[in-house]
């Protein structure tokens, strides 16, 4: 008895509740985006899921995660050079110090 | 003898015993997997020997003999001397990420072993994305030395980290490049398709007659790839003392310098695979054990002319081997992979598409040697300006 | 040709509004070239209109037809479109208008000194809105028109009066009494529009206004009244004219008596007659009564007067009495179904009303003019100081005269037609009204002999009583210069009309005897 | 029927003055000389042109069946188009002959008449005075042709409207003429100046033609059409006027011919200045004399009746139709007849006493035209027109002699007395005669004819037949006043001719009076020789011994045309008793006179020899009954006060509420600002502005910074809706 | 039953990792914990025989963002100590949104009717993702080729040097 969609699911939404978790609560810039990682990995599980059990004859699936893919990837190096950057002027990562515009 | 049909004559044993299909498959896996490792760790053990033999010879020196005849029994020795060591770990070091560093360093090496055909069809695990296994797994190898260096907590592992780090990845660049022309060649992912395509009479359906310059810029990848010879900033004492691994001792930099060897030998194979036809030799597809003699032989020279650049070459720069690999290999790679790509879509007849694909590497080699001579021809004139940097505009 | 027929009354109408932009665009100080263009600016509408009279009369005059119109949608969410159209009734009041307003022009080119830009500007506009009023075919358009024709007069009144007047006073009483009177219409207008559905006039009278609401008929139909009344203006609502006539400068009060009177009656004429005959016919006597009243009324009291200007103001109440009259006639002549000789009487006293309409215009302009004359050279209206002049001046004693008796009805002058029609019409449907109409005539040859003719002229002429007389151009003169030309050139066409037309008026008649037989024809008689 | 061609000339006949009035006053004002020679030779065409008519018609009596009439369409009245043209008649013709005769001799009499004017002085009109011409002379012969223009208009006009205007414009002739000498001004102030006569005479005769006119409308609203022909040719029309009535508030029911013969009697009134409206006549002598022989001797009053004349057929319908109006109109006649002749005996004035004569021959027409003796009255309005025109001009060139007279004392310096001399007051003058042979003896001529010296003088046949006819048809009352009014007529015009021309001069003036220059002296003549054989044209043929000797053609013309018209106009057989009575009376009016006035010629200083008997009676006769005065008491004064009184109404009354409206306007836009604006508006805009701020505080909490606060309200959005998933 | 077991320990080991990544203190564990997490997915990936995805899982994520985001841990962590407190203010009210959140979907997923899928994927899986890419999501392919291109550069010029 293969394994039910639902479970995929059902993993994805716990995965993707530790990475919105993580989002919400670290004070670190770098685990935001570990966090932010989690959940495009849940959604990524999610696709391939759906295309597994529903139409497997359409990679349309496939091809999302590679795209999917290629924003996590631009997305974290972008967010990690935006961090650097921040962190080199205001000597620190953490999340809620960096809440107003000037310094 | 036909390692598959024992195979299969295995598995027949324990379907007769009763036991349900799937744990079956689960044993039979179980059991590949250990033949492999074991395979892997002796053949490590002996490549240790085989390297230093080489290496004394190249210098006009013996090599180790005295343990054993011609030294065989060298390498044992010195892993008994590494055990015994005693195991310093430094005391703010980050625990987990320290001991887990060099575990990773072998690890991702044997994965590598499960992809590659021995012989027809003789293969760990006949996947059709043998390429991207590779590459995965060879990525691995950084995370690694990332955490050994900085798990130390040792400045010097730290930056040796990062130079190591940034050398594999910019090296992967170009394997990679040289891997997909050879894939745009087959036309597979799947490296046993790729080593029966190379089929042909004494050995001149191999790709290296048809892409040589893929072949040389996947041999000088390949160097930086393993921290070999001209690339081993690695162990520059004179530079950086060990690099990442200053703090390890006894049996976890054991670990290190077994992964070092094996990484050596597993990129020779895969070189044998892609360029020289793997386990193809005559008679190589009737019978799969002889392709897995060929497929020996040629890794043994291959391994050879690995040791043999080792024991020659000078070391280079840190910024000159930067700048090499992505001012030289890269525009040299991405050149090559569109010649191929065009050409293959001429769809000409194939001798003629062959004999063009040597003409195009041949120019292409010739024009980068050429650039690459003038460069180096008023190497004095600009030294202290970056290899083809660029002014950058001041921001 | 039918497309200069269909735009020539646009035309008319905005031309001299063009022409107030162009003179507003010239440079202050170019005094004389802004009196030169105004004036030839102001004779293309006088040669139009003549050629609109001649055409009309040569074509369209048979059955009284409503020509040139021209109507293109203009607020079309309320169903409000530009809607002009003249016919037997309006094109004779377009020349007088045009001929007043050149004359006017041209005469206060040489006497008006002070800022005399804003003077031709406003002039020229004024022009427009009369023009507009004339011709608008719709209320909302004819209500613009009849606001515009204000604004103009409130400033010529106010600014150039002579100070002694209070022109502060009168402007802005003339300008309140007419603007509070046209409320009431604009309210009506509205009503009509809830009725018919509809604000076109020709529309809205063959559609029938408020047929299912008495009370709102007859509310409306008062309230047109009221705001035509105050215009015209009638006994109850006529002080405002003489303070607006003492204050207001020559060409002003030309204009003014001339034409704006005019606006009154003609809108009580073409609007109120055609939408409301019923209530018309139901209270047509109380307009009567009222220009009785105002006849009789008004010649006693301009009997009384010692300032010139302000006799010929309450003269030109006492002569619009004669027009509502004349209209009161017709609606109570509505009312007469049975009466056999009801219909020939209307269609006279509708003849004499609109006869007095542009008599009276040509006649009390030519008087305002001469009071000009007079004004410009002894600078004081008080007829005492004067006396003996006929020998003086001769010809400025010629025109008066002719003026004179042209306003009292003198028979083979132009005022008389106006009279008979207008009697000849009361007499067949009001008799008792006229016959008390009638002593108006007597008082009226008894002011302008006994306090125009009698005090200016007659008598000996001895200069010690009144010492300060200037040339009509400034000069210092020791007694009063006789008319200088351009004074000659503006009044004579007036007087040459004034005989001509008294001699035989049927060139002018023709137009209104065939709008007056049409239009009560078609006021289902 | 095909009239005589000439009969086309008729509607050119008043054009040739009217041209020249034109001519005059654009053109030929400046040159004296010439505008009046165009003014001559305009009347001599006029003339010839009716002559050439009236002779014609006079030629074919036949022609009176039909008369010519001449129409051209002139108005559109509503669906009629009116016609106006030229019509003559008998009537007609007779006017015409007269009219254009005494026209011409004026205009001629005028040109020597018009010298510089006593009451101007010559330094203030050098070169008028230089021409010996009146400074305006040439606006006075304007004014006179225009005048011909109306009488002339008046006479060939074929309908009531016409003839309405052509009678307005002799009005205003007669108030430019009468106040032509508008500066002139007399040191009492009692005594009535040019211009106010001018005025008088205009509004008085304006009363009357406003009465006119409103008959005149009646007519046409009845009949449609104005033309004499189509009115009183069909009978059926004047029998239903006759017979349908009106009933009017003080009259009660009145039949529509009366009432409109009523009101065009009143305009007849007015402009011959019968009884009530007699009062201009007198004061119009203020004009110079030529004008008062043309207006108030010949022409206009003349045209009174001949406006009844023309409107007969109406009265006479009314009469049948049983109203009273013939019966007033011969009592009117008769009345002012006596009234004017009462009046005329205790006048100083020269002219004054030739006005009240006029007035009085008129009452003796009207009283012909009441008791129906239509062709009498005709007859007697020719002939009258004669002798009193000669009357007046004989009278003009005694006053401008005596004038002639006092300047030339005055040159001389003997000793011109201080106070002012009337050169008109016949007590400055005497023994005339000598000086003025010519004058004078035409004057007596006129005198005698007006006095109907009986037999030789046309006043005798013409007068004598009105009286004839009085007594034929039995109308006693009339007969006796009007001969009173003969007896007295026959008095005060010898009494005047003793005063003037017989005993000795009274003062230098009229000493030294030269004759007249031959211009005014002519006409006189001409003039004398119709007051003396004009009459025979009407002699009765039943007449005892002149009967048959001259043809009473005019009699027998006027009388087939009263046939035409449906006047039973039997002449009224001879009768010895009345012709007797009337020539006694003649005769011993002049008797009498000579004894007071002739025997003992009145000497220079001396009062009136009357005064004394009559006492009382003469002031109140010299006095004029005091009627100027009543009338002033009456009409003018209160027309003034009503007009003050309005005046002040319409100013403080009408004024006053329109003021009060404006303050009322501002007073509430006062009360509106303070009292609306503070506690309504004020407060709203307050209160938004309170919850603005209130809720911009609430909201601002929100906003940490935290981007994670952001998403966790993000978050906690999603939920909520999820949580609406399983609710729905 | 042995997928499904396969599945439960898979699951069980990313999600592990995943609450290691979240809970760790170091910040560097918390990086290997999402290097675990990582290959737990690629594992998932095979279990879903979709091997390319899985490979180019661990050549991505693993080979490129996890040395990333290392780099970054190492550039930015200036000291080595502990870090202060790991979680902000909020975490107590965001870990029940969590929950709840779970809970919720979980729940609406367990009620969701899914097909049990039956079809086998298909074996020549890469040509045809291959031919996806130029074929009919060419356009995409290149967009996203262009962004890798503008991060790239952006990020440099970001986190350049400036001296």
């Amino acid at each position: 008895m293969t394994v039910p969609l639902s479970w995929y699911l059902i993993f994805a939404t716990a995965l993707f509740s530790l990475g919105f978790f993580a989002v919400l609560s670290r004070r670190n810039a770098v685990a935001v985006l570990m966090g932010v990682e989690l959940m495009l990995n849940a959604v990524n599980v999610n696709l391939v899921a759906f295309w597994r059990y529903l139409t497997p004859s359409d990679l349309s699936g496939q091809i999302f995660v590679v795209f999917v893919f290629t924003v996590a990837a631009a997305e974290a190096a972008v967010g990690l050079a935006l961090m650097i950057s921040i962190y080199r002027t205001r000597k620190t990562i953490n999340v809620d110090e960096i809440n107003d515009l000037n310094l | 003898m036909d390692l598959r049909a024992l195979g299969e004559s295995f598995v027949a044993m324990l379907e007769n015993v009763g036991i349900p299909h799937g744990w079956v498959l689960l044993i039979n896996w179980i059991l590949g997997a250990v033949i492999l490792l074991g395979v892997a760790l002796l053949l490590a053990i002996f490549l240790i020997w085989f390297e230093r033999k080489i290496a004394g010879r190249v210098q006009d020196r013996l090599g180790p003999n005295r343990v054993g005849p011609y030294g065989l029994i060298q390498p044992f020795a010195d892993a008994l001397k590494l055990l015994t060591k005693e195991d310093i770990t430094p005391d703010n070091a980050d625990r987990i990420t320290y001991n887990l560093a060099p575990i990773i360093a072998v690890f991702h090496i044997i994965m590598l072993f499960a992809v590659i055909p021995f012989a027809d069809k003789v293969v760990g695990a006949n996947i059709n994305v043998g390429i991207l296994y590779l590459m995965a797994f060879g990525a691995l190898g950084s995370m690694a030395m990332l955490m050994a260096g900085w798990a130390s907590r040792n400045k010097y592992a730290l930056l040796g980290g990062f130079r190591v780090v940034s050398q594999l990845l910019s090296y992967e660049i170009p394997v990679g490049l040289a891997m997909l022309i050879v894939v745009l060649m087959r036309g597979s992912m799947n490296l046993n398709v790729i080593a029966q395509g190379q089929g042909g009479l004494f050995g001149l359906g191999w790709y290296v007659w048809i892409l040589p310059a893929v072949f040389i810029m996947y041999f000088v990848a390949a160097l930086a790839e393993g921290e070999r010879a001209p690339f081993d900033l690695l162990e520059a004492e004179s530079e950086i003392v060990a690099g990442y691994n200053i703090e390890y001792s006894a049996m976890k930099f054991a670990w290190f310098y077994l992964a070092f060897f094996l990484n050596t030998w597993v990129l020779s194979a895969v070189a044998v695979t892609l360029f020289f036809g793997g386990w193809q030799g005559p008679f190589a597809a009737q019978i799969p054990a002889l392709g897995v003699v060929y497929f020996f032989i040629k890794v043994f020279i291959m391994f050879f002319v690995f040791a043999w650049v080792r024991a020659t070459f000078p070391r280079l720069r840190i910024d000159q081997m930067m700048s090499f690999c992505w001012k030289v290999l890269v525009p040299m790679g991405l050149a090559l992979f569109l010649a191929v790509a065009i050409i293959l879509k001429l769809g000409l007849p194939s001798a003629v598409t062959y004999a063009l694909l040597f003409v195009v590497n041949i120019v292409i080699l010739v024009v980068t040697l050429k650039l690459l001579g003038n460069y180096t021809r008023d190497l004095p004139k600009n030294k202290n300006k970056r290899l083809f940097a660029p002014e950058l505009p001041r921001l | 040709m039918d497309l200069l027929r269909s735009s020539v009354l646009t035309l008319i109408v905005f031309l001299p509004a063009v022409g107030s932009v162009i003179v507003a665009l010239m440079p202050k100080e170019k005094e004389d070239l802004i009196k030169k263009f105004s004036i030839w600016w102001s004779v293309i509408p006088l040669l139009l209109t003549t050629w609109l009279a001649i055409d009309y009369a040569t074509n369209f005059l048979r059955g009284n037809q409503m020509a040139y119109q021209a109507k293109f949608a203009w607020i079309p969410s309320i169903g409000v479109n530009y809607h002009v159209g003249a016919d037997g009734l309006s094109v004779p009041l377009l020349f007088l208008t045009a001929l007043l307003t050149t004359l006017g022009l041209y005469y206060s080119a040489r006497v008006i000194r002070k800022r005399v830009k804003e003077f031709f500007l406003l002039f020229l506009l004024l022009a427009t809105g009369m023009f507009g009023v004339f011709v608008s075919l719709d209320l909302i358009l004819f209500y613009v028109f009849w606001e515009i024709g204000l604004v103009p007069m409130y400033f010529l009144i106010g600014i150039w009066g002579n100070p002694k007047d209070r022109p502060q006073y009168a402007a802005i009483k003339f300008f309140l009494y007419t603007l509070a009177g046209s409320i009431f219409m604009l309210l009506a207008m509205i009503g009509v529009y809830l009725s018919t559905g509809t604000f076109d006039i020709l529309d809205a009278a063959a559609k029938g206004v408020w047929l299912n609401a008495p009370t709102f008929a007859m509310l409306s139909f008062w309230a047109f009244f009221i705001a035509f009344a105050i215009k015209v203006p009638s006994f109850p609502f006529h002080t405002w004219l003489p303070d607006a006539h003492t204050a207001a400068p020559t060409a002003g009060s030309v204009i003014l008596a001339g034409v704006l009177l005019k606006l009154g009656a003609y809108g009580i004429l073409r609007v109120l007659l055609s939408l409301f005959p019923g209530q018309f016919a139901q209270f047509g006597w109380i307009v009567a009564l009222l220009g009785v009243i105002g006849i009789v009324y008004g010649a006693f009291v301009s009997l009384a007067q010692t300032d010139l200007k302000r006799l010929i103001a309450y003269s030109s109440v006492s002569h619009m009495g004669y027009i509502m009259l004349g209209i009161g006639a017709v609606g109570v002549a509505l009312g007469m179904k049975n009466v056999a000789g009801a219909q020939e009487s209307a269609a006279m006293a509708f003849n004499g009303a609109s006869l007095q309409m542009f008599m009276h215009g040509i006649i009390t302009g030519a008087l305002f003019f001469l009071v000009g004359v007079i004004y410009e050279r002894a600078h004081t209206r008080d007829l005492k100081v004067f006396g003996g002049l006929s020998a003086v001046v001769p010809v400025y004693y010629a025109t008066m005269m002719f003026a004179g008796f042209a306003s009292l009805g003198l028979p083979g002058l132009a005022g008389f037609w106006a009279e008979f029609f207008t009697f000849r019409g009361a007499f067949g449907i009001v008799p008792v009204l006229a016959v008390i109409g009638v002593i108006g005539i007597v008082i009226t040859a008894a002011y302008i002999l006994y306090r125009i003719i009698q005090s200016l002229f007659l008598g000996e002429f001895d200069p010690k009583r009144w010492d300060h007389w200037t040339t009509v151009f400034g000069e210092h003169a020791d007694g009063p210069t006789d008319m200088a030309l351009f004074e000659k050139v503006t009044l004579w066409p007036l007087v040459i009309l004034m005989v001509l037309l008294g001699l035989w008026p049927t060139p002018l008649l023709a137009f209104f005897n065939e709008a007056s037989v049409n239009i009560l024809s078609s006021l289902h008689f | 029927m095909n009239y005589p061609s000439v009969f086309n000339l008729t509607w050119l006949i008043p054009l040739p003055t009217a041209l020249a009035f034109f001519a005059i006053i654009l053109f030929a004002n400046p040159k004296k000389r010439l505008s009046s020679n165009i003014a001559v030779g305009a009347v001599i065409l006029a003339w010839i042109m009716s002559w050439a008519v009236a002779i014609v018609f006079f030629l074919n009596p036949e022609l009176t069946e039909h008369p010519f009439d001449l129409n051209a369409p002139w108005l559109p009245m509503g669906t009629i188009t009116f016609h106006m043209g030229v019509a003559v008649d008998a009537v007609t013709a007779g006017m015409l002959f007269m009219v254009g005769f005494v026209l011409t001799m004026i205009f001629i009499y005028s040109t020597g008449y018009m010298s510089f004017p006593g009451h101007l002085d010559p330094a203030k009109y050098p070169d008028a005075a230089k021409e010996g011409l009146d400074p305006r002379y040439s606006r006075f012969f304007a004014y006179i042709s225009l005048f011909a223009t109306g009488m002339l208009g008046l006479v060939v006009a074929n309908n009531l409207l016409m003839l309405f205007i052509f009678w307005e414009i002799m009005g205003l002739c007669s108030y430019l003429l009468i106040g032509f000498w508008f500066d002139k001004s007399y040191p009492d102030p009692k005594q009535i100046t040019p211009k106010q006569a001018g005025l008088k005479a205009f509004l008085t005769t304006r009363v009357g033609d406003v009465l006119f006119m409103m008959g005149l409308i009646f007519l046409f609203i009845h009949a449609g059409d104005l033309n004499f022909q189509a009115i009183f040719g069909n009978q059926e029309f004047l029998h239903e006027l006759s017979t349908s009535t009106v009933n009017l508030p003080f009259f009660g029911a009145v039949t529509w011919a009366g009432l409109i013969s009523m009101l065009i009697f009143w305009g007849a009134i007015g402009k011959s200045a019968q009884f009530p409206l007699h009062v201009w006549l007198p004061d119009a002598m203020e004009g110079p004399t030529p004008v008062s022989a043309l207006i108030h001797a010949a022409t206009m009053v003349s045209a009174g009746v001949y406006l009844i004349v023309r409107m007969s057929p109406l009265f006479s319908a009314a009469a049948h139709g049983g109203s009273g109006v013939m019966m007033f109109v011969a009592f009117i006649g008769a009345f002012t007849a006596l009234f004017a002749a009462t009046i005329a005996v205790a006048q100083k004035d020269i002219k004054k006493v030739l006005a009240y004569s006029t007035i009085s021959q008129l009452g003796y027409m009207f009283a012909a035209l009441g008791i129906g003796a239509w062709v009498a009255a005709i007859i007697h309005l020719l002939i009258h027109a004669f002798f009193k025109s000669l009357l007046f001009m004989a009278s003009g060139s005694v006053i401008h002699g005596v004038e002639h007279g006092h300047h030339h004392v005055h040159e001389h310096g003997e000793h011109g007395h201080e106070g002012y001399f009337d050169p008109q007051d016949m007590f400055n003058m005497g023994g005339l005669l000598k000086r003025m042979p010519v004058t004078g003896w035409t004057f007596i001529i006129g005198g005698a004819s007006l006095s109907a010296f009986p037999l030789i003088t046309a006043g005798f046949w013409s007068k004598d037949e009105i009286l004839a006819h009085a007594w034929a048809d039995g109308h006693m009352a009339v007969y006796w006043t009007l001969a009173a009014g003969a007896f007295l007529t026959a008095f005060y015009t010898f009494r005047q001719i003793f005063l003037t021309f017989f005993g000795s001069p009274r003062t230098e003036a009229a000493e030294h009076a030269p004759e007249s220059v031959r211009a005014m002296t002519w006409p006189l003549v001409a003039l004398a020789f119709f007051a003396l054989f004009g009459g025979f044209v009407a002699v009765p043929e039943d007449f005892p011994v002149i009967g048959g000797l001259a043809s009473d053609f005019m009699a027998k013309l006027m009388e087939m045309q009263g046939e035409f018209y449906g006047l039973h106009v039997a002449p009224a057989g001879f009768n010895w008793t009345p012709a007797l009575i009337s020539m006694t009376l003649a005769l011993s009016g002049i008797v009498v006179a000579w004894l007071v006035y002739g025997r003992k010629p009145l000497a220079a200083g001396k009062p009136d020899p009357l005064r004394k008997p009559l006492g009382p009676i003469y002031t109140i006769l010299e006095n004029k009954y005091y009627f100027d005065e009543f009338y002033h008491l009456v009409a003018v004064r209160p027309t003034l006060w009503l007009a003050q009184f309005f005046f002040l109404f319409d100013r403080n009354v009408i004024d006053r509420i329109v003021n009060w409206v404006g303050a009322l306007g501002r007073w509430l836009a006062a009360a509106l600002r303070r009292w609306i604006d503070e506690f309504i508006i004020d407060a709203a805009v307050n209160g938004a502005g309170l919850v603005t701020t209130w809720t911009g505080a609430v909201v601002r909490l929100i906003q940490t910074g935290q981007a994670q606060n952001y998403l966790l309200i993000l978050l906690l959005s999603v939920v909520v809706l999820l949580l609406l998933i399983p609710l729905k | 039953m042995v997928g499904q077991i396969l599945f439960i320990i898979i699951a069980a080991f990313t999600l592990l990792m995943g609450l290691g990544t979240v809970v760790a203190r170091n910040l560097f564990h918390a990086a290997l914990f999402l290097v675990g997490v990582f290959f737990g997915i690629a594992a998932l990936f095979i279990l879903l025989e979709a091997e390319f995805l899985a490979m180019a899982q661990i050549i991505i994520y693993i080979g490129a963002i996890a040395t990333l985001i290392v780099f970054a841990i190492m550039l930015s962590k200036g000291m080595m100590g502990r870090e202060a407190g790991a979680y902000n203010k909020q975490w107590y009210f965001a870990g029940g949104a969590m929950i709840l959140f779970f809970g919720l979907l979980s729940w609406l997923l367990v009620k969701m009717p899914f097909a049990a899928a039956n079809a086998s994927a298909p074996d020549d899986a890469i040509q045809q993702i291959g031919s996806g890419f130029v074929g009919h999501y060419v356009v995409p392919f290149e967009v996203a080729s262009v962004l890798l291109l503008v991060a790239l550069v952006g990020a440099i010029m970001l986190a350049r040097e400036r001296n």
